[in-house]
């Protein structure tokens, strides 16, 4: 079979690769780490697709809205959902992906802000205290993580010369060989966005997720007004959130290790998933040992994060190549 | 000798049958028609100047307008006549308002000295001999006098007083001045000496350097203590504050401008003399100076009036600069503008007072309620007088800061600057309390349409001369 | 060398001089017609040393209105007002005598740069009795509490300014010496009058105290 | 000075002679103007007829706006400069105007501006009646339209100062039209003191550059050379203070909140842009290359734009969260002009493009979006009475169209792509981070990457704010009766809210076509031959049409035929929750007002009344505090000082005629020193 048949065969591949990822991987990462988690503390613990089950066991279920909400707790929950699914799309956190638009790495950002927002604003139109409590420590985690987050990605977008994801992420590592520091670029950043990630998602050794004092969480109390489909909603939108940010370190990493050694792309796919799912068990381990830090800490925790990805801007910025 | 007649025929005329009758009514009328026929006077003894195009018009020897000063004296009769045709309004209202009718016998006196004062004012202008300037301003200090002491109480007696000797004195260091000038002619120039303008303006190089710079000096501060000049002003704010509002419009509107225009004189005359560099670096520093404390003084203030005398030192303080960079077209742009401004404000301040019964200025609140009409009319002046645009001031300000800064006196115009400000935020802040806000208790007032014919008139004037090529036209041939 | 007209006007200011060590009215005023006097009689030299006839009539002038008419006026103004002393203000008047007389030393030294007028040995001695007939005026102005004491003073800064214009200038145009006279004259009617109504509505003529008009 | 005079009038004659088709249509202008400060004057007249003169005047008001917007389109997009004939003259001079790509952008902003202001209007001045006395507010708010036309269209120094205190003068009027509160009073004096403090050092630069350059035309104005950068600081300070940058913004939050939704809608849509306008007419075109002018920028703005935030993060106020929120976006705009600068001086061409167009087309957006913001926040006070967050609340099911429109402006002001706030805020990170990549000194790399990082942090802090507003103002139940009541706005007022945030929208959605238009107008010099089209490579019509469509599909799927069933708010079994339960804007703010400690001087004091406080506490206060340092430390010791001053020299006034005469001796006495030193 011809090139052209061969490359519509190939891009058919990958549109069902990404579908099935994007559909399978978020509720595997949740299920690993429970896994985990229930293995540490000697339980054999759910299956791995529990997650996935509880989701549409959620969706069968009717959903209960309170009297003084508006439109807008429904509203927020649909618009966080498909902004997750095009961010899904937009962002390179798997390395077989189909065409997508310019992942432009702020644009990238600005669109978890918008999940973020509709998140918050579907918190407090309940009017209940803890929807309120959590938005506004959500809000907080948010201003603490966002420049880490960005900062990394900048990072990456300045050593790669580009602010487009794409391209920063098909900047294949046999350029970056030459330029001294490319591994322990990746390697900084890669480890800036998890724990940007763990943060932002409201994971251990920030927030507790299982616990159900409802005065120390946050994304649980945000969503304690939230029932059924639309539950089912926001869930999976989390989910896929937490997928996403770890593909994308995992990609970080990938592409550190293959600054040493060189791999075929298939490998790279092939780790790239695995790392998700390594990644996913280190959580879950981290969690089962690490304890919940003081509310009044978490902000020293995320300096480490800032630090670590402003580290990283520099040296690409100093390392990056004058391009005039 | 019709000259004599021409200028002062009217104003004696009337001062003799403001003595003299006993209608009161009648005795208004009559003030305002002599007035403006004054003001016609003046033009027609201008007219050669103003329009003909003519340098200079002699009359007698001694007697004389030139290009400057002919527009200083339509200015002055102008002024005049707004003040004088609106106080017959004002004595009304005095009586209606207030309660306290004004005996007619003291209106007699006004109107007799307020005439007089303005035949000295005259003569302060057309007199082309230094002596006779300086016994016309002399003139106009004894006959001014009677317009303070208008009220009759303790406060005008003080600031009668005050004024008297303080003026008295001042101008007595002016005719040492002038003496000296006068010696300083002796020494060459002229022989047998002379206080003629034009001779001593051409002969100016001859002159005896020494006596003549004393003579500058002792001239600044003479007409300087009449002008206001920061700190021989002390005596300003009592007279200005203390007399009624036509007579303080005159005062501020006229007078300060005659004081000046003694001053410009003598400049004038040391400018054309190798050394003039103290007439041209004192005038500058201490009129930024006078603005300057102006400025500060404006801040604390309790009198509606007592206000407007600070901003008239302002005022003669950006004028004596302009004085100093030796242009006559800023100096007469600026008094222009600054006496239509504030004339109308004097007056407009009198009906404030009428209404609230009180100078206090704690006391005056919401004016925009009390009367819509003079509370805009009164704002629309405030900001004409403190240099706002479109106004007149704001061009001539503007003007005088841009020769200053050409002239490289960048802290003049740095202390000019700071004091604009200052004025401004002060004027402003007052002028918003009198307009903002509620009466504090009852103000009883009718709301006549005479009240406001001669400020609005002066209101337009403003504008017209800040919107329009009017000044252009004016100014040109200075 | 020192003219007889020299001599006229230094006797003059040292006449003021003496003038200020007492607070007794009617003396003062006297003594201040003397002074004026001797500067009449300085004028008639002047106009006879240098042949100017108009400088008579001024002479006469003097003579018959500031140094008559003037005292007289004031004289019966305290009559009528029955003031007799001066309270004196701030320095005593030995001691403003003394300051006076200090003040016409100085004045010698002040004058020493004039430039000698037209075909004169010197002005040196007329310009320092007119300096210092004006700082004599100024002190009286500055230490005299009573409204009348602070007209004194104006007359007797007039009179300096007079004097020195009189020995420094070849005589001022006679216009100029009218109106000066006769604004004098008015100033002085005007200013008794005021006199009168301060009497009247503050029952003291004591100008220190009329200090309700301030910031 | 004759000569200055004549020569004037000469060119003014020049000027004349060399009229053209161009100038008629300016002539068409200049008569509309004439024609609506008549009509300002009748509306002053009949003012007694209030509604009537409010709907005229309105109408009049848009008319001007739209005749405007004509007068644009008809002239196309030469430029063009026009001198205005003998009777309308300042004085002296004649007065320049000049319509070029620059004023042409400023000037449809503006029009937009007021046509919607204008709608809004008739509705709004309802709630305001007594209040206000209808015709004076009509006629300086047309005095202050034109002159805020005259400004960026005036060619020269002087019109522009003179239009610019016209502008100062009649809207410190209106910020004082509702005067009988005494902070009404207050708020306008503190803005006219400060802008007429801003004039002053305008009007010292603009001397001196005219000392220097010989010419009033701002054309002739070279900042390259190194005497020039004294003036160029002058008038550098005194933008800043007219557009509130940091820490000259004190009088910003006291003008905002006093002055009318429509007039603070005006004022900070497009007057604090009209400082950004002179910074561009002046230093930028004007060559500026001086270092240190271009850091103080940099910094003011950085600084600027997270004080800002910080503050309306904590505000409690709408209108004043809202001022607090402008002096953020200014300083962000005053940071892209200053990049914009810095680019050029490091000969990065690209780069400086790329800053320039940010700082305008933010300047475009921030001007709709927050007169969009204070039309709402105008719309809620008229309504539900209160601007206070801690008042209202539950106001999405009373007035939904107004909470809309509030919802869409907030996400632009978040930046929140597809909306307008997103594309500049794009191009802004875009020049940093191609700063960062290209400039040479590895400095500004590093300063590049702080700032980003900063940017970053503001950004997080704005959606704080916003969302903090949109959630206690608008969520939840009602915290009071007030906003119990509140009805839907009129009509009109809604009309005009919504034109606005299709402006947004469209600005955001078709921002690749409006970054071309902006970058090819070249602003950076003044010869627009030197055109470099700065690309947008977002494709973000398509992102929006993915995001609709995907809601759409996700709504239909699973939410549309889900079974709901309604039930109050979980109340932990306690029964009933009563509204103070809810977080109240203080407390929502609280855990960020806490990091930010030491800039805000922020503290809560709590009591605890009751025996037994611990458990059976019977009244609980709380009360949080916010000084702000610069208002009490820096400025209120300042005023103190000179009022100290003027108290002192008062005191020479002291009323005793012998001192009077002393001074007179003594100043003889230094003036004849003066004349023997001389």
């Amino acid at each position: 079979m011809n090139g052209a048949e061969l490359h519509l065969l190939r891009s058919c591949s990958h549109w069902v690769l990404f579908a099935l990822s994007v559909v399978f991987v978020p509720p595997l990462c949740l299920g690993i780490i429970r896994k985990t988690k229930a293995r540490l503390q000697n339980r054999i613990g759910p299956p791995l697709f529990q997650p996935l089950f509880d989701i549409l066991k959620l969706c069968r279920k009717g959903e209960t809205l309170s009297s003084t909400m508006s439109g807008t707790f429904r509203i927020s929950t649909v618009v966080v959902f498909a902004t997750m699914l095009v961010l899904a799309w937009m962002t390179p956190w798997l390395c077989f992906k189909p065409w997508s638009p310019n992942a432009d790495l702020f644009l990238i950002v600005y669109l978890f802000a918008l999940a973020r927002v509709f998140t918050l604003l579907g918190a407090l139109d309940s009017g209940s205290a803890f929807g309120a409590f959590g938005a506004s420590r959500e809000v907080t985690l948010g201003l603490l993580v966002e420049p880490a987050l960005l900062l990394g990605l900048v990072a990456l977008g300045i050593f790669c010369g580009s602010s487009d994801l794409r391209l920063v992420f098909a900047y294949s590592p046999l350029q970056s060989t030459g330029v001294s520091g490319a591994p322990g670029i990746w390697l900084l950043v890669g480890v800036s966005i998890l724990l940007s990630s763990l943060v932002e998602l409201s994971r251990m050794p920030v927030d507790d997720p299982t616990t159900h004092l409802e005065l120390t969480m946050v994304h649980e109390a945000m969503v304690l007004e939230a029932s059924g489909r639309n539950l089912a909603l926001i869930e999976f939108a989390h989910a896929l959130r937490m997928s996403i940010l770890f593909g994308l370190s995992a990609q970080c990493f990938v592409h550190a290790a293959a600054a040493v050694w060189r791999m075929s792309p298939l490998t790279q796919g092939i780790l790239n998933i695995a790392g998700i799912g390594l990644i996913a068990i280190s959580v879950g381990v981290l969690e089962s040992l690490s304890v919940k830090l003081q509310w009044r800490k978490v902000p020293e925790f995320v300096a480490y994060v800032v630090s670590m990805s402003l580290l990283a801007a520099l040296v690409a910025a100093g390392s990056g190549v004058t391009k005039l | 000798m019709e000259f004599f007649a021409s200028l002062s025929a009217f104003p004696i005329l009337g001062a003799v049958m403001a003595a003299g009758s006993s209608r009161i009514e009648q005795l208004r009328r009559l003030v305002i028609i002599i007035i403006w026929l004054q003001v016609i006077v003046a033009a027609f003894l201008c007219a050669p100047v103003l329009a003909g195009g003519a340098a200079l018009v002699r009359f007698t020897p001694d007697f004389a307008v030139d290009r400057i000063s002919a527009s200083f004296l339509m200015l002055t009769n102008f002024v005049a006549a707004c003040s004088l045709s609106h106080s017959p309004t004002f004595f009304r209202n005095e009586g209606l308002i207030t309660g306290k009718t004004v005996p007619p016998e003291h209106e007699r006196l006004f109107y007799a000295s307020a005439l007089l004062f303005v035949l000295a004012m005259n003569f302060v202008f057309v007199s082309d001999n230094l002596g006779l300037l300086w016994v016309s301003i002399e003139a106009t200090t004894l006959f001014s006098a009677g317009l303070v002491y208008f009220s009759r109480d303790k406060h005008a007696l003080e600031a009668t007083w005050k004024y008297l000797m303080v003026c008295s004195v001042g101008i007595a260091f002016a005719l040492l001045g002038t003496i000296l000038i006068f010696a300083a002619s002796q020494h060459g120039a002229v022989p047998g000496g002379s206080l003629n303008v034009r001779q001593l303006l051409g002969c100016a190089k001859q002159l005896e350097p020494k006596l003549l710079e004393l003579g500058y000096i002792f001239c600044l501060l003479g007409y300087g203590t009449k002008a206001g000049i920061f700190p021989l002003h002390t005596w300003l704010p009592d007279a200005h504050s203390e007399a009624p509002a036509p007579a303080s419009a005159m005062l501020s509107g006229a007078l300060l401008n005659c004081a000046l225009f003694a001053i410009w004189r003598v400049t004038e005359l040391v400018r054309l003399t190798e050394h003039h560099a103290i007439c041209e670096t004192v005038p500058v520093f201490w009129g930024a100076l006078t603005a300057l404390a102006a400025g500060f003084f404006l801040v604390h203030q309790y009198g509606i009036k007592r206000l407007w005398a600070y901003s008239s030192i302002e005022n003669v303080g950006i004028m004596l600069v302009a004085i100093g960079l030796g242009s006559p077209l800023l100096f007469f742009l600026q008094a222009l503008n600054h006496s239509v401004a504030k004339v109308a404000l004097f007056l407009l301040s009198g009906n404030i007072i009428q209404y609230y019964k009180t100078k206090d200025l704690s006391q005056i609140r919401g004016l925009l309620q009390v009367s819509p009409t003079c509370g805009i009319l009164f704002a629309i002046c405030a900001a004409a007088v403190t240099g706002m645009p479109p106004f007149g001031a704001f061009i001539a300000e503007w003007l005088i800061l841009a020769k200053s800064a050409d002239a490289m006196q960048g802290i003049a115009v740095g202390m000019l600057l700071i004091a604009l400000a200052i004025s401004f935020v002060a004027v402003s802040i007052h002028v918003s309390k009198i307009l903002w806000g509620v009466p504090k208790h009852e103000v009883a007032q009718q709301e006549t349409f005479s009240k406001y014919l001669i400020p609005s008139l002066l209101c337009l004037c403003t504008i017209i001369l800040g919107l329009t090529a009017l000044p252009l036209i004016m100014v040109k041939p200075i | 060398m020192m003219s007889p007209i020299d001599l006229c006007v230094l006797s003059a200011a040292v006449l003021a001089c003496l003038m200020v060590g007492s607070l007794h009215l009617r003396l003062n005023l006297w003594m201040y017609g003397a002074t004026t006097m001797f500067i009449a009689l300085a004028t008639a030299m002047t106009a006879q040393a240098h042949a100017e006839i108009s400088l008579i009539y001024i002479a006469l002038l003097i003579a018959a209105l500031k140094s008559a008419g003037i005292p007289l006026f004031l004289v019966w103004t305290s009559e009528k007002l029955n003031v007799h002393r001066d309270v004196g203000a701030m320095i005593p008047p030995p001691l403003a005598m003394h300051l006076s007389i200090g003040l016409f030393a100085l004045s010698f030294i002040l004058t020493r740069g004039l430039p000698a007028p037209e075909m004169e040995a010197t002005g040196w001695y007329g310009a320092a009795a007119g300096i210092s007939l004006l700082f004599t005026g100024l002190v009286v102005m500055l230490t005299r509490r009573l409204a009348i004491g602070q007209i004194l003073g104006f007359l007797v800064i007039e009179n300096g300014i007079y004097v020195f214009a009189l020995t420094q200038t070849l005589g001022m145009p006679l216009l100029v010496e009218m109106g000066v006279l006769l604004d004098m004259l008015v100033g002085v009617m005007v200013s008794g009058l005021l006199v009168f109504k301060i009497q009247k509505s503050f029952e003291h003529i004591d100008v220190a105290q009329l200090t309700s008009l301030k910031e | 000075m004759r000569n200055y005079a004549i020569a004037l009038l000469d060119d003014r004659i020049e000027a004349g002679l060399h009229g053209n088709l161009l100038m008629k249509s300016a002539e068409i202008i200049l008569g509309t103007v004439v024609l609506l400060t008549l009509a300002a004057v009748a509306a002053f007249v009949l003012s007694h007829q209030k509604k009537l003169s409010n709907r005229l005047m309105s109408f009049l008001l848009c008319a001007l706006a739209a005749s405007s917007l004509a007068a644009l389109l008809g002239t196309g997009f030469q430029q063009f400069t026009y001198v205005t004939p003998a009777p309308f003259l300042l004085g002296v001079f004649p007065m320049s105007f000049r319509l070029d790509g620059l004023s042409r952008l400023f000037v449809g902003l503006l029009s937009l501006i007021l046509f919607s202001a204008g709608l809004f209007s008739t509705g709004y001045l309802k709630h305001l009646e007594g209040r206000i006395s209808s015709g004076l507010y009509w006629t300086t708010f047309l005095l202050f339209s034109l002159s805020m036309f005259g400004v960026v269209l005036s060619g020269d120094a002087i019109t522009f100062i003179v239009m610019w205190e016209i502008m100062s003068l009649s809207s410190a009027a209106l910020v004082g039209s509702d005067h009988s509160h005494h902070l009404v009073q207050k708020s306008a004096l503190i803005y006219l003191s400060a802008t007429r403090i801003a004039s002053g050092l305008l009007c010292g630069g603009f001397l001196w550059m005219h000392s220097l350059c010989g010419s009033w035309s701002f054309v002739d104005w070279n900042f390259g050379t190194a005497q020039a950068i004294f003036p160029a600081l002058l008038i550098l300070i005194g933008f800043c203070i007219k557009a509130g940058i940091w820490p000259f913004h004190i009088w910003l939050p006291y003008a905002y909140p006093a002055a009318p939704a429509t007039v603070s809608a005006v004022m900070s849509g497009f007057m604090s842009k009209i400082s950004i306008y002179g910074l561009i007419r002046i230093l930028v075109q004007g060559g500026l290359y001086a270092p240190e002018i271009i850091n103080l920028a940099f910094f003011l703005g950085a600084i600027s734009a997270f004080w800002g935030v910080l503050f309306a993060l904590v505000q409690n106020d709408l209108k004043r969260l809202l001022a607090y929120s402008s002096i953020e976006n200014i300083g962000l705009i005053l940071l892209a002009l200053a990049i914009a600068l810095k680019a050029r001086a490091a000969n990065l061409p690209i780069v400086a493009d790329i800053a320039m167009t940010a700082a305008v087309f933010h300047c475009l957006n921030h001007g709709l979006v927050k007169s969009l913001l204070f039309l709402c926040a105008g719309a809620v006070d008229s309504q539900a009475h209160t601007r206070d967050l801690h008042k209202l609340g539950g106001l999405a099911k009373k007035m939904p169209w107004t909470m809309a429109c509030f919802f869409l402006g907030s996400f632009s002001m978040c930046s929140i792509p597809p909306l307008n706030g997103f594309a500049s805020k794009w191009l802004i990170y875009q020049s940093l981070f191609q700063s960062a990549m290209l400039n040479v000194s590895y400095i500004e790399r590093g300063i590049a990457l702080a700032t980003i990082c900063l940017l970053s942090a503001v950004g997080a802090l704005a959606i704080a704010t916003f969302v903090k507003a949109m959630g206690v103002g608008f969520l939840g139940t009602s915290r009071s009766t007030m906003a119990e009541h509140a009805q839907e706005a009129s009509a009109g007022m809604r009309a005009s809210q919504s034109l606005l945030v299709v402006m947004c929208a469209g600005l955001g959605v078709f921002a690749s076509s409006a970054v071309k238009f902006i970058s090819q107008l070249s602003l950076l010099s003044r010869d627009s031959a030197a055109s470099t089209a700065v690309d947008f490579p977002l494709s973000i019509p398509l992102l929006t049409g993915l995001l609709v469509v995907t809601c759409l599909i996700v709504y239909l799927l699973f939410l549309e035929s889900s079974k709901v069933r309604i039930f109050k708010t979980w109340d932990c079994g306690f029964g009933a929750l009563s509204t103070k339960t809810q977080a109240s804007s203080d407390s929502f703010a609280q855990p960020l007002a806490r990091i930010f400690r030491p800039f805000l001087r922020y503290e809560t004091n709590s009591t605890i009344k009751g025996r037994d406080r611990r458990h059976f506490p019977e009244e609980i206060t709380v009360e949080v505090k916010i000084v702000s340092i610069l208002e009490s430390r820096i400025y209120l010791p300042s005023l103190a000082v000179i009022s100290l001053g003027a108290k002192g020299l008062a005191k020479l006034q002291a009323g005793s005629i012998h001192l009077y005469l002393i001074y007179v001796c003594s100043t003889l006495v230094i003036l004849l020193l003066v004349g023997t030193a001389l």
